[in-house]
């Protein structure tokens, strides 16, 4: 240890070896709770959930709080200074971080909410749905894990257990499990944003023939989007002089809230749902919708003209477009006979051919309206005139900077990722595998490495999540391609193309399925049709991709410049 | 005169957010005045173009330049031609080539200087080669305007090629003061021909390439078919030369029409604007946007057809002729004009016996070029004044000069 | 000390506390104690949602500026459409969301900013004005109340059962309000011709 | 046609207009007076064996020692040769206008070339030439509250402008006159 | 606070309705008082929704609701219109001085 000088109490002075010192400490302390956690979740596993409680709290909670704990510190500490030449390393170790800490906040709360469940149900009355209720005391918390068969009122206990009576008690209450939900939900958002920041960096460079971001993070720069909102947290908070100042702080909330609850309703998988509501896809259309809101406001607050374009086509564009957009998620809602994403999403267990979006013509084409209306509800491109930074030098985000300009870029990433959930939970199978789920039926009830492999194989989150993520790289790939439509033609590509067309093929689905037998012949020709035709468009671009990727030109010889790659 | 407020000093009124908007001005109600620029993205420099719209409907657009005027013509008549030819760099800086070739063209006509042949390949093989990396610039940046990002990306790893080349020869790579009075400062490198042989053997296929990424991408033809369109008369009353002229279908090009250097020797052709039909997307009008930025695209093969006779032909022999530093300029004038990747560059120099020129004048084509946009811009989309402006392809240090 | 020893006492101090806990958490279930807690999930959101309604609306009647307003309208509708749901009118929260919030209030503010010129602008009201406003208001708000209140509306108390609106809804509009349905499609299709022939009216 | 012919052209037109033509230089232009200008730019551009429709470019040159400024019009003619075939060049000429340097003005051709409107506007801002019935003589390419037109030759450098020191390198006002 | 009950949504509803009211009375401001009917409409549905709720009405409360969403929807279109109209006309929406009863 180095002495201490009376510099150093005053404000104490961390040379960098002994910076990196402690944070390769509390980043090792942090990856062998993390283990550790890892481990003996798997040991809770496979021994049997009821176990031991004293067990599930030392192995899950604890260890989550302290590998939070620990990369806070490591965040204090990396933050108070020279903070851009440790970015690198900071951000690796926010981003492991907060997805560590997203799964296991979510693995350990729901085994600890149903650990709590079957203490509730175990009492021998029910307990009213209240949210301050406390109707559940410890005791009975401590009664339930010390009862033994002989003696169900037994209160013989060691202290450590009332001690986890006492951490398990808060969590009967709804509104503190809908709490760590929340958390976890905003977590994913945020790591979804993140990541999709340097993903769509990633591929904005292959397709301009760079590499993208290189270096945060180590490898091909992954850490580059926590890098980009750590950076813009820091920077300078303005609010132009003639602003309508409160309004100008509040417009990027207003857009990122409604879409973060949006996700209330958004299933990832049967059980990975928040709520699974009765006017589920209603209530996230509704969501959508009045982002728009958020917009209009930031654009007007910021007292620029160009700012007020952007607004004025935000209003515009977006309103105009969530009518298709609506009008073409009708179809797969009629066909599925319900408002309920959970319900929709289960009617589309059977294979890709049963993916809804290959049930019908009808099907196919809205599947199609519905993907570019949603291009133009997340203002991208081609859509992005609110912000076309050709005409409107960033339309109303132009006097944004900083934390807010961030919160608005994880409200566009969010919603992308909503409007592309959608589109998977709709029209491409929700959470199942191209698999029919029927072939893996015999694992869906095993032990866990079989459900493991179920969720894997046929039906879970991982592919409700891979799914949204290949629509997202179609949305990227989409914004590096094609230049901007004018705001004339977007009007008319909404009003005098999109829209009869979603009325048409509204018609045309109801005829359909008032007309068309679903087990005749006819069906299952269109059921073929359109799913070799889905092949067929998925083969093309990949097909186009893969060709272009082979037959790539390089410039070789003496001229040939090792800092371009290729083409 | 003076009475007028500076317009960089002072702003206009906030017609926008004061509740007087009706002023003497005669404004209506939903017009709007918004100044595109100085600092805009797509104004291609410092160019501030006030839009009086109502809506989204531009009424009105008037440029206002001189934001990079740098008095380029007192400088010159102050100073000796060969040393005036850097600030030539700084005129059209995206040709700076171009510039040097058509001062230099000037006073040798003005001293009646005779220059090498091999002096005169190596000036078309630069002229055409910067060419081809100005246009790649409009091309590219014609593209962001549009909204299409991957475009410049291309077009600027192309154009690296070719600034590597010219690298090579001066090693400038923006700014050469290549070419000079009497020829050019240096021989070309060793391999260079060899080097340029294939830089045009990889560029020719990737001008197809970019064909099918943005000149007939759908979008884009639907944004710029149509737009901005310019009759041939309008483009010779307001003196539009160069790839503006010839897209409003008058097929002149002084390379051919009024033959200087050696071009006269060369084979190629003036690609002028067709209206749509026959491999050009429908919609696309003779004058429009889309011809005046295709017209480029084609230019650039035409570049590579003269470069690739360049390379056939290219003499050995000396590359300066011999002109004194102090040579005194008769007491005459001169006017020339030589064909730049954005028109007609033209350069007055009037001598009066001594080794400094009396004045020189410069007329830039993307001075005449810009001074169309308010005719042209009237009445169209907000959108499509990035579209006009882009697609006239200024460079401002020359507008502005 | 080392850092074992410290751990060890917070765990001790922490045992401690939940031996010590309050009473609440140990005592029996049932009236007591717990009183305090023992509101119901539903009156809790009532009265959030409730008081940001009430404020928002309070907040339409003071702000000057119209932006502003509309802001507090939009605050306004959203806690509405959280009514709704408290009322098990799932259905209806979400269409307010879209329609109201999301169309209708959008159509506002594209109103204040096409108007701008005198959206900043504030329309500051007289003293008496206001005055006069506020007693007439607090006046009609009393009325109303004690109207309200006079009336016994405990009995029917006991609330519907919260069935799925979705289908009750639609099977509602489809038979008995079909020709307010149908109505009111035609009302629509009047209300955009008119509103574009009225909005384009003005234009040379 | 020549620059000859051109000028004998213009002579028989207006025979009061034509100052000298003089042709053994590289750069031969007709010398008009300024009153004259206009109707001689309309019968350039008009005339069915002229039609000189580009106006390719206005110079001025400040002729001090003889106490005007002289305004050189470039003029080319563009004619259509049809079926895919260049353009042809008509003609070339030159026109020169000698205003005297105070106060000096001669009519406005920017209705007849557009193109001169902007060109005009330069020598008015540079050298302080006024046009009549120029649409929006304004400054060009300097400020609006500039001072002075830094293109004549007895131009004086400004201390400052707005607080931005105008000085040249050596504290030398004017370069060389 | 005890259980919620149809009175504590009418008071709420009385509240909403009295300054979507004051609103329309106070404000000059056009966009303003159609606000103000937008506060009074949320005000009604609240009424409607609570009766249908707590009396038994059933889905009827949430049909007449959803059909004055859709009412008000229209109007605000049309009275935009009508505004935009007045405003191109007078360069105000102050509507005090929309008193010349002529176009």
């Amino acid at each position: 240890m180095t002495e201490f000088t009376a510099q150093d109490v005053i404000r104490p002075r961390w040379s960098p070896a002994l910076r990196a010192r402690a944070i390769r400490r509390f980043m090792l302390a942090g990856l062998i709770i993390m283990i550790g956690t890892g481990v003996a979740a798997v040991c809770l596993e496979i021994f049997g959930r009821s176990l031991s409680p004293l067990w599930l709290t030392v192995g899950i909670v604890l260890p989550s709080v302290l590998a939070f704990g620990a990369l806070f510190v490591v965040f204090a500490i990396t933050a108070h200074a020279l903070l851009g030449r440790l970015l690198k390393r900071l951000a690796f170790v926010l981003f492991i971080g907060s997805l560590a800490g997203i799964v296991l906040t979510a693995w350990g709360a729901s085994l600890l909410f149903g650990l709590v469940d079957r203490i509730v149900a175990a009492r021998p009355d029910p307990i009213a749905q209240t949210i301050f209720g406390g109707e559940l005391t410890t005791d009975e918390i401590v009664r339930f894990f010390a009862a033994t068969p002989e003696d169900p009122k037994a209160l013989e206990a060691p202290p450590a257990l009332e001690f986890v009576a006492y951490l398990l008690w808060p969590w009967q209450f709804r509104l503190l499990r809908d709490l760590v939900l929340a958390l976890v939900i905003l977590g994913f958002v945020s790591v979804t944003a993140s990541f999709a920041i340097w993903w769509e960096r990633k591929v904005a460079g292959r397709i301009q023939s760079r590499l993208g971001p290189m270096r945060v993070g180590g490898w091909h720069g992954w850490a580059q989007g926590i890098a980009d909102g750590l950076k813009l947290v820091q920077k300078e908070d303005i609010v132009p002089g003639r602003a309508d100042g409160p309004v100008f702080r509040l417009a990027p909330y207003l857009v990122f809230i409604p879409v973060l609850t949006a996700f209330l309703a958004l299933p990832f998988s049967d059980r990975w749902v928040l709520r699974d509501l009765e006017v589920g896809l209603v209530l996230v259309l509704g969501l959508l919708g009045i982002d728009v809101i958020g917009v209009i406001l930031a654009g007007w607050a910021s007292h620029n003209k160009w700012s007020m374009y952007g607004a004025l086509r935000v209003a515009a564009q977006m309103v105009s477009y969530e009518i298709p957009m609506g009008m073409a998620l009708l179809l797969p809602v009629m066909a599925a006979g319900t408002l309920r994403p959970g319900a929709i999403g289960a009617l589309q267990s059977g294979g890709f051919h049963t993916w809804l979006a290959f049930c019908s013509p009808f099907l196919f084409a809205a599947a199609g309206v519905y993907f570019v209306a949603s291009l133009a509800a997340c203002k991208r491109a081609p859509f992005d005139l609110p912000e076309a930074e050709s005409e409107l030098t960033g339309g109303f985000h132009t006097e944004y900077s900083g934390f807010r300009w961030a919160v608005f870029f994880f409200g566009e990433y969010a919603a992308m990722f909503v409007v592309c959930g959608l589109a998977v939970l709709l029209f491409l199978g929700a959470w199942h595998s191209p698999l029919p789920a029927s072939w893996g039926e015999s694992l869906a009830g095993g032990s866990w490495w079989q459900r493991g492999l179920y969720a894997l194989l046929f039906s879970g989150p991982a592919w409700f999540i891979a799914k949204t993520y290949a629509l997202l790289f179609v949305h990227i790939w989409l914004r590096w391609t094609l230049p901007r439509i004018r705001i004339d033609q977007v009007m008319y590509a909404c009003v005098q193309v999109m829209l009869p067309m979603t009325m048409l093929l509204l018609l045309g689905q109801m005829f359909w399925q008032l007309l068309v037998p679903p087990d005749g012949i006819t069906a299952r020709a269109a059921n073929i049709v359109c799913t070799l035709a889905g092949a067929a468009i998925v083969a093309a671009f990949v097909g186009t991709a893969g060709w272009g990727y082979l037959n790539r030109r390089r410039l070789v010889g003496p001229l040939a410049v090792n800092h371009l790659p290729g083409s | 005169m003076t009475a007028m407020p500076d317009a960089m000093f002072t702003s206009e009124p906030d017609l926008l957010f004061d509740a007087a908007r009706d002023g003497p001005d005669g404004l209506r109600t939903e017009e709007m005045l918004i100044n595109m620029g100085p600092q805009h993205p797509s104004t291609h420099g410092v160019l501030r173009v006030l839009l009086r719209t109502d809506g989204e409907m531009v009424v009105e657009a008037v440029p206002h330049i001189g934001y990079l005027h740098r008095c380029a013509e007192k400088i010159g008549e102050n100073l000796q031609p060969y040393q005036f030819i850097p600030k030539t760099d700084r005129m059209d800086y995206l040709a700076a080539m171009n510039n040097n070739h058509v001062f230099s063209l000037a006073v040798e006509r003005l001293l009646g200087v005779e220059v090498p042949e091999r002096a005169a390949y190596i000036r078309v093989i630069m002229a055409e080669l910067n060419r081809i990396a100005s246009h790649l610039v409009a091309f590219g940046t014609y593209g962001l305007d549009m909204g299409a990002f991957t475009a410049v990306l291309y077009a600027f790893r192309e154009r690296e090629y070719i600034l590597d080349l010219f690298e090579a020869a001066c090693g400038a790579r923006l700014t050469y003061s290549y070419i000079t009075i009497g020829g050019v400062t240096f021989d070309l490198p060793e391999r260079f021909i060899e080097r340029l042989a294939e830089f045009l053997d990889y560029f020719e296929p990737k001008i197809d390439e970019y064909d099918r990424l943005l000149s007939y991408n759908h979008i884009f033809v639907k944004r710029t078919a149509g737009v901005g369109v310019i009759s041939a008369e309008d483009a010779i009353a307001w003196g539009l030369t160069g790839p503006c002229l010839r897209a409003s279908g008058v097929r002149w090009d002084l390379r051919r029409c009024l033959p200087y250097e050696i071009y006269d020797r060369f084979e190629f052709d003036i690609p002028v604007g067709r209206p749509g039909g026959g491999g050009i997307p429908r919609g696309v009008v003779v004058g429009d946007c889309w011809n005046r930025y295709f017209v480029r695209m084609q230019e650039m093969r035409e570049s590579v057809r003269i470069l690739r006779q360049c390379i056939a032909a290219i003499p050995a022999g000396e590359v300066r002729a011999k002109v004194p530093k102090n040579v005194r300029l008769p007491a005459d004038e001169v006017y020339f004009e030589g064909e730049n990747p954005r028109g007609q560059l033209g350069f007055l120099v009037v001598g009066d016996g001594s080794p400094i020129p009396w004045r020189v004048k410069a007329r830039g084509p993307c001075f005449c070029n810009l001074s169309i946009t308010s005719h042209v811009c009237r009445g169209v989309l907000l959108a499509d004044v990035p579209a006009i402006i882009g697609s006239i392809d200024i460079v401002l240090g020359e507008v502005d000069r | 000390m080392t850092g074992s020893n410290r751990l060890s006492i917070v765990a001790a101090v922490l045992v401690w506390l939940a031996r010590a806990g309050p009473v609440w958490a140990r005592g029996p279930r049932g009236p007591g104690p717990a009183d305090w807690i023992g509101i119901e999930l539903e009156a809790v959101m009532f009265y959030l949602l409730g008081g940001l309604a009430a404020v928002c609306a309070v907040g339409c009647v003071l702000s000057s500026r119209v932006v502003r307003m509309a802001l507090f309208l939009f605050g306004a509708l959203g806690a509405v459409a959280g009514l709704y749901l408290l009322l098990h009118a799932n259905f209806l929260a979400a269409i307010q969301l879209i329609v109201y919030a999301g169309g209708t209030l959008v159509v506002i503010i594209f109103g204040i900013m096409l108007s701008s010129a005198s959206a900043a602008a504030r329309y500051r009201a007289r003293p008496a004005e206001k005055a006069a406003g506020a007693a007439v208001g607090l006046l009609l708000l009393a009325g109303l109340v004690t109207a309200v209140g006079r009336i016994d509306w405990s009995e029917g108390i006991a609330a519907a059962p919260s069935a799925p609106t979705v289908d009750g809804l639609g099977r509602a509009l489809l038979t008995t309000y079909l020709v307010p349905f149908e109505l009111s499609s035609v009302l629509l299709l009047a209300v955009m011709i008119g509103a574009a022939w009225l909005a384009g009216s003005g234009r040379k | 046609m020549t620059p000859e012919e051109v000028a004998s052209l213009i002579g028989s037109a207006f025979p009061d207009a034509v100052v000298d033509a003089p042709m053994n230089t590289l750069h031969p232009a007709v010398g008009v007076v300024p009153d004259r200008w206009r109707e001689v730019a309309l019968f350039l551009r008009d005339d069915p064996r002229l039609r000189f429709n580009l106006l390719r470019c206005l110079s001025g040159v400040d002729r001090i020692a003889e106490g005007r400024i002289e305004l050189v019009y470039d003029l080319m003619s563009l004619r259509p040769a049809g079926d895919g075939r260049p353009w042809s060049c008509g003609a070339v000429a030159a026109v020169r206008i000698g205003v005297p340097r105070d106060g000096g003005s001669l009519p406005s051709v920017a209705d007849v070339w557009p193109a001169a409107e902007w060109h005009e506007r330069e020598v008015y801002d540079l050298l302080g030439v006024s046009f009549d019935g120029h649409p929006d003589l304004r400054r060009i390419l300097c400020p609006d509250d500039w001072v002075g037109h830094p293109l004549r030759k007895d131009y004086v450098f400004p201390v400052e402008y707005h607080g931005i020191p105008g000085s040249t390198e050596f504290g030398q006002r004017s370069p060389r006159h | 606070m005890g259980s919620i009950t149809l009175m504590h949504y009418l008071v709420l509803g009385a509240l909403l309705f009295c300054c979507g009211l004051l609103t329309m009375v106070v404000k000059r401001n056009a966009v303003g008082i159609l606000i103000g009917v937008e506060l009074v409409l949320n005000a009604a549905n609240v009424n409607l929704v609570a009766f249908g709720r707590y009396r038994g009405a059933g889905i009827d409360g949430q049909a007449a609701a959803l059909f004055v969403i859709v009412l008000a929807a229209a109007e605000a279109a049309v009275a935009i219109a009508i505004f935009m109209n007045f405003y191109r006309h007078l360069t105000t929406v102050d509507v005090d001085r929309g008193d010349l009863l002529r176009g």
